[in-house]
C-alpha cells in the first residue's frame, strides 16, 4: 500500500470520459456503451460485473461509491454513479441509459457497493426505477402507496391535475371522487 | 404481651393475611397471585412482630419478600404467554376436598394437643440467636450453608448451555 | 454515654423528644386508652416525615439537586418562581397536580394505581428507625439495621408492579433491568454492612451512633471499603444517574415510568427522592456518626448535625449524577457480581480479623484508630490490585487519535507518522 | 423442560418519538431479551422533496433550501450548493470571498461538533451536562453567525460568486475570543469523557466498523476517518483554497465509537487551527463576483462536494439553460453513514445501538431532506 501511496495526487483527478471507458474497457472489456466529455455510459447488463472489476482493478480501484442519483430526462432515464479511489485519489463518473420509461430497470448494485442499499432505495422511491437484484427494494422516504413518483419531470401533469398526492391518507382528503388512478 | 393495641393489630394482620392467602389462589392473573402472595407474606412478617421476634420477621421481609417473590417475578416473566394465567379450573373440586380433610385434620390436632403454657415469655434477644445459630448448633447452621451452596451450583450447572460446556472443555 | 447539656425541659429545642414525651404524657391522661399509640404514631410520622423529609424533597431534593446541577451544566438553574427560584419545586408540584394522570386502555388498571402507592409506604416507614438525635428515634428497636434493609427492599416490587402494568415495551424492559438489579446489588450491599455490624457489633442503628461517639471516630473511617460499596450499591437500587438503567431516559424511554403521567408520576418522582434521602440518612447514621460531630452535639441541636451530614451525603447523589456516563445494564451487573462482592468479602474477611485481634487485646481505643489507617491503605491497595486483576488498564486506551499530514486511504494501525 | 430456556424475540420500536433519535427518525428493532437481532430503519418523517421544490426555483433562490437540510451545519450546506453552481456555471470566487467561506465553515465544523460530541455522551448517559456544555460554546459561534448574515441557524449567507455580505467589524474579536475558548474547552471535554473509565467501557468496541466494510458502505466524514481511513476532502479534493492551510487528519485505531467521538474532539482542534490561520492571513478585496441573479449556466452537469462536518457533502446538478437547475440531487452524508447501521447494531444491546445511533451523529433533516 505504501509503494501505491506515492503516485497520490495532492487534488483529486476527475477523471474524463474517455478516460473511465479506458479504464473500464480494460477492466471488463465489451461493457461501455458510449461516452461523453465528462461520463462514460455502461451498458446496463455489463453494469455489475464492470463496477466489480474496476473496484478490484488496481489501476482504477474504484471502490468508494460515493454517489448514485438518477436523472429523468422526459423520454428516459439516466442512472448516474460517481465512484471514486482513495488510494489513486481519482473520481469517475460512470452513467446507465434506462430507456424503458414504463418500467424502467436497472441491475443493482449492491452486491458490489454495500452504500449503494440506501441510494438505490431512494431512487427507486422517488423515480420509480426498479433495481434488479436488491436485498429488500421499498420507498424509504415516503410510504407504501404513495401515488406516483416525485422526481419524475411529469408528477405533476398526472391525471387528475395537480395533485400532491395525499389522496391516499384516509381523513386528509376532502376530494369526494374515488382515488384517481395513478402512474406505475 | 396482650393490650388493645396488640389485639386489634392481631385482627388485622390475620384477615390480611388470609384475605391475601385467599387471593393468591382465586386470581386468574398469575401476576396478581404473586402480588398477593407478597402482601401474605408481608402479614406473617407482622405476627412474628407481635411475638417479639424482630429478628425473624426483619428475615421473613428481607427473604420472602425480598428475593423470593423477585424470584418468582422472574419465573413468572420466563413463562411463555399463553400458559400464565391461572386458567386451569380441573382441580378445583379436587383440591377444595384435599383443603377440607387437610383443615379438618389441623383442628382435630390443635383442639387435642395439651398445650405446654407459660405466663412468662422467654425474651429472646438477637444476641441469644446469634450465640445459639454460631454456639449450640454451629454443625446444622453449617451443614445447611453446605446444602445451599450445593443447590447454588447445582443450578448453575443446570443452566449451563451445551457451548458454555464445549468452551469449558476447549479451556 | 456521653453526658448532654440538653435538659429534659419541653422547650429545649436540642433535643425534640421531650417536647413530643410531654405531650404523649398530657395526652394519655386526658384520652382513653390505646389512642396515644395513634397519637404517637401521627406525631413520629408528622416529625420525621412532614417537617424533615418533604421539605428536604422539596428544597434539597429538587431545588437544591437542580441548582446544582444547573452550576454544574453552566447554567443557572430554576431561578423564576419566587425569591431564587425557590417555589419551583412547589410549582412543579402543583403543575403535576393538574395533569391528567393517564391510563393505557390495554394496561393493568389495578395494579397500575396501586403500584405509587405501594412505592410510597416503605418510603415512610423507613424513617421510624432513623435516629435523629439522642432520644429522638421513633422505632429505637434492636434490629433497626435489618429492619432498614428489609423495608427497603419493598420498593422494588412497586416499580416491577409499575413496569409490568404499563403494557408497554419500555416499560417491560424497565421492570425487568431494576429486578435483576436488585437481586444483584442487595448482596454487595448486605455484604458492606456486614462489615460495619461486625466492628461496632450492635445491629441498632443507635447502637452505631453511640459507637462512633464513643470511640470518637466515624464508622466510615475505620470501613471505607464499606462506605463506597454502599454508596454504589445503594444508588443502583435507587436508580441514580450513573447506574439508572432502570429509567435509562436515552434507552428506553423512562423504563417503568414511561406511561405515568401526572401525580402518579409524580409520587414516584418525590419518593425516589425519599428513598434516596433514607439511605443518605442512614449513610450518615451508619457511617459517618450520625447525630454527633466530636462533641458539638452538645451546643449545636443534634438533629440539625444530623441533617447537614444527610444532606451532604445526599448532594454526593447530585454530583454523580451530574458527572458521570451511564453503565449498560450487563456492565452494571458484572459490576456487582465481579467486583463489588469479591472486595465486600475481602473487606469482611479483614474486618472480622481485625475484630478477632481487638477483643483478644481487650477492645482497647487506640487499635481502632490503627485499624482504620490500615483499613484505609489496604482499601485502596485492593480496589486497584482487584481491578487491575478484571483487566482493568487504562493506559492501553489511547486519548488521542492518530494524525496524518496528507490523505491517503486506510493507514494500519502499526503506520503511525 | 430441557435445556436453555428459550426467548421469544419481539419489535420494538426506538422512535420516531423517543429522546435519543436526534429527530424523528426510527428503529424498528427486533430484539431477543436486550440483545438486538435485527434493525430496520424507517425514516421520512421530515421529507419535504426539497430536490422537486428546488426544480421549480432559480439557483440563487435554491440557496435557502440547502439551510433546511442539515440545520445544524446550514454554512457547509449553502457552500456545498455554491461550488456546485459555481462549477456549472465556471464562476471564480476572490480570494477575500474564499477565505471567508474557509473560516465560515470551519465555525460551522465547530458548532457542529459541539452538538455531535454533546448529543453523543448524552446517548451513553452523561445527563446532560456535556451537551450543556457544548451548547455553551456553541452559542457563541451561533452569536458570529448572527453578527454577520443575521441568522443564527440557517444562516443563507454564501452566494454564488461569493458570500452574500462582507464582515462586520465585530466579526474578527468575536472570533478570536472563540478561539481562545475552545481549546481550553477541548480539553475540558477530553477531562471529562475520554478518561472516564464509564464512557470508555461504554463505547470502545461498540459498533466497530472494519475499514472494509466503511469503504464498501460508502461512508464518510469522521466514520471513515474513525475506521482509520485517512480521506479528508478538505486535503484531498482542496476546494476555497484549503490546501494553503496548514492541519492534519485524525484517524482513529479500530473504528468503535471511542473513536470517532476522540476524531471529532481532534477536529474541532484542527479547525481552529485553520480558522486561526485564515483569519491571520485575510486577505482584503471583493468577497463576491457579480453573478446575474437570475443566472441560465450552459448546457451540461457538475458534481462539487465539499467535507462538512458529517461527511462528504455532494451536489450534483444538471443544467438544460434554464434558469433553474434541471436535476438538483443533494448526496447527504447522514444518510448514507446509516448504510452500515443494521451491521454495527446487531448482535449489541439496545443501550449499544443508541450509542452506535449517536456516533454516527444523524441530521433527520438531512436524510429526509
Amino acid at each position: 500500500m505504501a509503494e501505491a501511496r506515492t503516485g497520490v495526487a495532492a487534488v483529486t483527478r476527475q477523471l474524463s470520459g474517455p478516460e473511465a471507458a479506458g479504464l473500464a474497457e480494460t477492466a471488463a472489456p465489451g461493457s461501455v456503451d458510449r461516452t461523453t466529455e465528462t461520463a462514460c455510459y455502461l451498458k446496463p447488463e455489463h453494469l455489475v460485473s464492470a463496477l466489480e472489476a474496476l473496484k478490484t482493478d488496481p489501476d482504477a480501484d474504484l471502490v468508494h461509491l460515493t454517489n448514485l442519483c438518477g436523472v429523468d430526462f422526459w423520454d428516459h432515464f439516466e442512472v448516474v454513479y460517481h465512484i471514486q479511489s482513495f488510494d489513486k485519489n481519482q473520481i469517475a463518473l460512470f452513467k446507465v441509459d434506462v430507456l424503458n420509461r414504463e418500467d424502467p430497470v436497472v441491475p443493482s448494485v449492491v452486491p458490489v457497493f454495500h452504500g449503494a442499499w440506501m441510494q438505490e432505495n431512494e431512487t427507486y422511491d422517488l423515480f420509480g426505477i426498479k433495481f434488479e437484484g436488491h436485498p429488500n427494494l421499498y420507498r424509504i422516504l415516503l410510504w407504501e402507496g404513495y401515488p406516483g413518483w416525485p422526481l419524475r419531470k411529469d408528477f405533476l401533469a398526472m391525471p387528475g391535475g395537480l395533485q400532491p398526492g395525499l389522496g391516499e391518507f384516509a381523513g386528509v382528503s376532502r376530494r369526494q371522487e374515488p382515488p384517481m388512478k395513478v402512474l406505475e | 404481651m396482650d393490650g388493645f393495641g396488640v389485639t386489634v393489630a392481631f385482627w388485622i394482620l390475620a384477615a390480611v393475611t388470609l384475605v391475601a392467602g385467599g387471593g393468591v389462589m382465586v386470581s386468574r392473573n398469575l401476576l396478581h397471585a404473586v402480588l398477593f402472595l407478597i402482601l401474605s407474606f408481608i402479614g406473617v412478617a407482622g405476627f412474628f412482630v407481635l411475638l417479639s421476634a424482630e429478628f425473624i420477621a426483619m428475615a421473613q421481609v428481607i427473604i420472602y419478600v425480598g428475593a423470593i417473590t423477585v424470584l418468582i417475578l422472574f419465573a413468572v416473566l420466563l413463562t411463555p404467554r399463553a400458559s400464565r394465567d391461572n386458567s386451569e379450573t380441573v382441580w378445583a373440586l379436587p383440591g377444595m376436598l384435599l383443603a377440607v380433610c387437610l383443615a379438618a385434620i389441623f383442628l382435630f390436632v390443635v383442639h387435642d394437643t395439651q398445650w405446654k403454657t407459660v405466663t412468662d415469655a422467654p425474651l429472646l434477644t438477637t444476641q441469644d440467636l446469634g450465640h445459639a445459630l454460631l454456639g449450640t448448633w454451629v454443625l446444622p447452621f453449617e451443614i445447611a450453608s453446605v446444602l445451599l451452596t450445593a443447590a447454588l451450583v447445582g443450578a448453575i450447572m443446570l443452566t449451563r448451555s451445551a457451548e458454555e460446556e464445549a468452551e469449558d472443555a476447549l479451556a | 454515654m456521653t453526658t448532654f447539656l440538653a435538659t429534659d425541659n419541653w422547650y429545649d429545642l436540642r433535643d425534640l423528644a421531650n417536647l413530643s414525651r410531654e405531650i404523649l404524657e398530657a395526652a394519655d391522661k386526658i384520652l382513653p386508652f390505646g389512642v396515644v399509640y395513634v397519637l404517637a404514631a401521627v406525631i413520629g410520622f408528622v416529625a420525621s416525615f412532614l417537617i424533615f423529609v418533604l421539605p428536604s424533597q422539596l428544597f434539597v431534593g429538587v431545588y437544591g439537586e437542580r441548582k446544582l446541577i444547573g452550576r454544574i451544566q453552566s447554567r443557572y438553574g430554576p431561578n423564576r418562581v419566587g425569591p431564587f427560584g425557590l417555589l419551583q419545586p412547589i410549582a412543579d408540584a402543583i403543575k403535576l397536580m393538574q395533569k391528567e394522570a393517564l391510563t393505557p386502555t390495554r394496561s393493568d388498571r389495578l395494579v397500575m394505581y396501586v403500584a405509587p402507592i405501594f412505592f410510597v409506604a416503605p418510603a415512610v416507614l423507613l424513617f421510624a428507625v432513623i435516629p435523629f438525635g439522642p432520644n429522638m428515634v421513633f422505632a429505637d428497636i434492636p434490629v433497626s439495621l435489618m429492619y432498614f434493609l428489609a423495608i427497603s427492599s419493598l420498593p422494588v416490587l412497586a416499580n416491577f408492579m409499575a413496569g409490568w402494568s404499563a403494557n408497554n415495551k419500555y416499560s417491560l424492559f424497565g421492570a425487568i433491568r431494576i429486578v435483576a438489579m436488585t437481586i444483584s446489588y442487595e448482596t454487595p450491599l448486605v455484604m458492606s454492612l456486614l462489615g460495619a455490624v461486625v466492628i461496632s457489633s450492635t445491629l441498632s442503628l443507635q447502637g452505631m451512633v453511640l459507637w462512633a461517639d464513643e470511640y470518637k471516630i466515624w464508622l466510615g473511617l475505620v470501613q471505607p471499603l464499606a462506605l463506597v460499596i454502599y454508596f454504589i450499591c445503594v444508588s443502583a437500587e435507587l436508580n441514580r444517574t450513573p447506574t439508572d438503567i432502570a429509567e435509562a431516559e436515552s434507552e428506553i424511554v423512562a423504563g417503568y415510568l414511561t406511561e405515568y403521567s401526572g401525580m402518579k408520576w409524580g409520587l414516584f418522582y418525590g419518593m425516589d427522592i425519599g428513598y434516596a434521602l433514607a439511605a443518605s440518612a442512614f449513610a450518615a447514621t451508619v457511617f459517618l456518626g450520625g447525630w454527633t460531630l466530636f462533641g458539638l452535639e452538645k451546643w449545636v441541636p443534634p438533629w440539625i448535625i444530623f441533617i447537614g451530614k444527610t444532606h451532604l451525603f445526599y448532594a454526593l447523589f447530585i454530583w454523580t449524577r451530574g458527572t458521570l456516563p451511564r453503565l449498560r445494564s450487563d456492565q452494571l451487573m458484572a459490576f456487582a457480581w465481579k467486583f463489588l462482592l469479591p472486595l465486600a468479602l475481602f473487606n469482611l474477611f479483614i474486618v472480622v480479623t481485625e475484630r478477632m485481634i481487638w477483643s483478644e487485646e481487650g477492645y482497647d481505643k487506640a487499635y481502632i484508630y490503627l485499624f482504620a489507617i490500615f483499613n484505609i491503605l489496604v482499601s485502596g491497595l485492593l480496589v486497584f490490585a482487584w481491578a487491575r486483576f478484571n483487566g482493568y488498564r487504562p493506559d492501553d486506551v489511547p486519548t488521542r487519535p492518530r494524525l496524518v499530514k496528507e490523505a491517503r486511504g486506510y493507514v494500519p494501525l502499526g503506520e503511525n507518522e | 423442560m430441557t435445556g436453555v430456556i428459550k426467548s421469544e424475540p419481539f419489535v420494538i420500536n426506538i422512535g420516531p418519538q423517543h429522546p435519543s433519535t436526534h429527530g424523528v427518525f426510527r428503529i424498528r428493532a427486533t430484539v431477543d431479551g436486550e440483545k438486538v437481532v435485527d434493525a430496520e430503519m424507517v425514516m421520512g418523517y421530515l421529507h419535504r422533496s426539497m430536490e422537486k421544490l428546488a426544480e421549480e426555483r432559480t439557483y440563487t433562490q435554491n440557496i435557502p433550501f440547502t439551510d433546511r437540510t442539515d440545520y445544524l451545519s446550514s454554512m457547509s450546506n449553502n457552500l456545498g450548493y455554491c461550488l456546485a453552481a459555481e462549477k456549472l456555471a465556471g464562476i471564480e470566487v476572490p480570494a477575500r470571498g474564499d477565505a471567508i467561506r474557509v473560516i465560515m465553515a470551519e465555525l460551522q465544523r465547530l458548532a457542529s461538533h459541539c452538538m455531535a460530541v454533546g448529543a453523543f455522551a448524552n446517548d451513553t448517559g452523561a445527563w446532560q451536562t456535556p451537551v450543556m456544555w457544548c451548547f455553551r460554546e456553541r452559542e457563541k459561534i451561533l452569536d458570529i453567525f448572527e453578527v454577520t448574515s443575521g441568522a443564527r441557524l440557517t444562516c443563507n449567507y454564501m452566494r454564488i460568486g461569493g458570500v452574500a455580505f462582507d464582515l462586520r467589524p465585530a466579526f474578527e474579536p468575536m472570533v478570536r475570543k472563540v478561539l481562545a475558548d475552545l481549546p481550553p474547552f477541548i480539553e475540558e471535554m477530553e477531562q471529562l469523557l475520554t478518561g472516564n473509565e464509564i464512557f470508555v467501557s461504554r463505547t470502545r468496541g461498540i459498533g466497530v466498523l472494519s475499514p472494509e466494510l466503511a469503504t464498501n458502505a460508502s461512508l464518510s466524514g469522521p466514520m471513515l476517518r474513525g475506521s482509520g481511513i485517512a480521506w479528508d476532502l478538505r486535503k484531498a479534493d482542496p476546494y476555497c483554497g484549503y490546501e494553503q492551510y496548514d492541519f492534519d487528519i485524525p484517524i482513529g485505531y479500530q473504528g468503535d465509537s471511542y473513536d470517532r467521538f476522540i476524531v471529532r474532539l481532534e477536529e474541532m482542534r484542527q479547525s481552529v487551527k485553520i480558522i486561526q490561520q485564515a483569519l491571520d492571513g485575510l486577505p482584503s478585496g471583493p468577497f463576491r463576483t457579480e453573478v446575474p441573479l437570475a443566472l441560465r449556466p450552459q448546457k451540461g452537469e457538475a458534481y462539487a462536494r465539499i467535507e462538512s462536518p458529517r461527511g462528504e457533502l455532494g451536489y450534483y446538478l444538471v443544467s438544460d439553460e434554464g434558469p433553474a437547475p434541471y436535476r438538483f440531487h443533494i448526496r447527504p452524508p447522514s444518510f448514507i453513514n446509516l448504510s452500515a447501521l443494521k451491521e454495527m447494531t446487531v448482535g449489541g444491546t439496545v443501550a449499544d445501538a443508541i450509542v452506535v445511533l449517536g456516533s454516527i451523529d444523524i441530521v433527520v433533516g438531512e436524510i429526509d431532506r
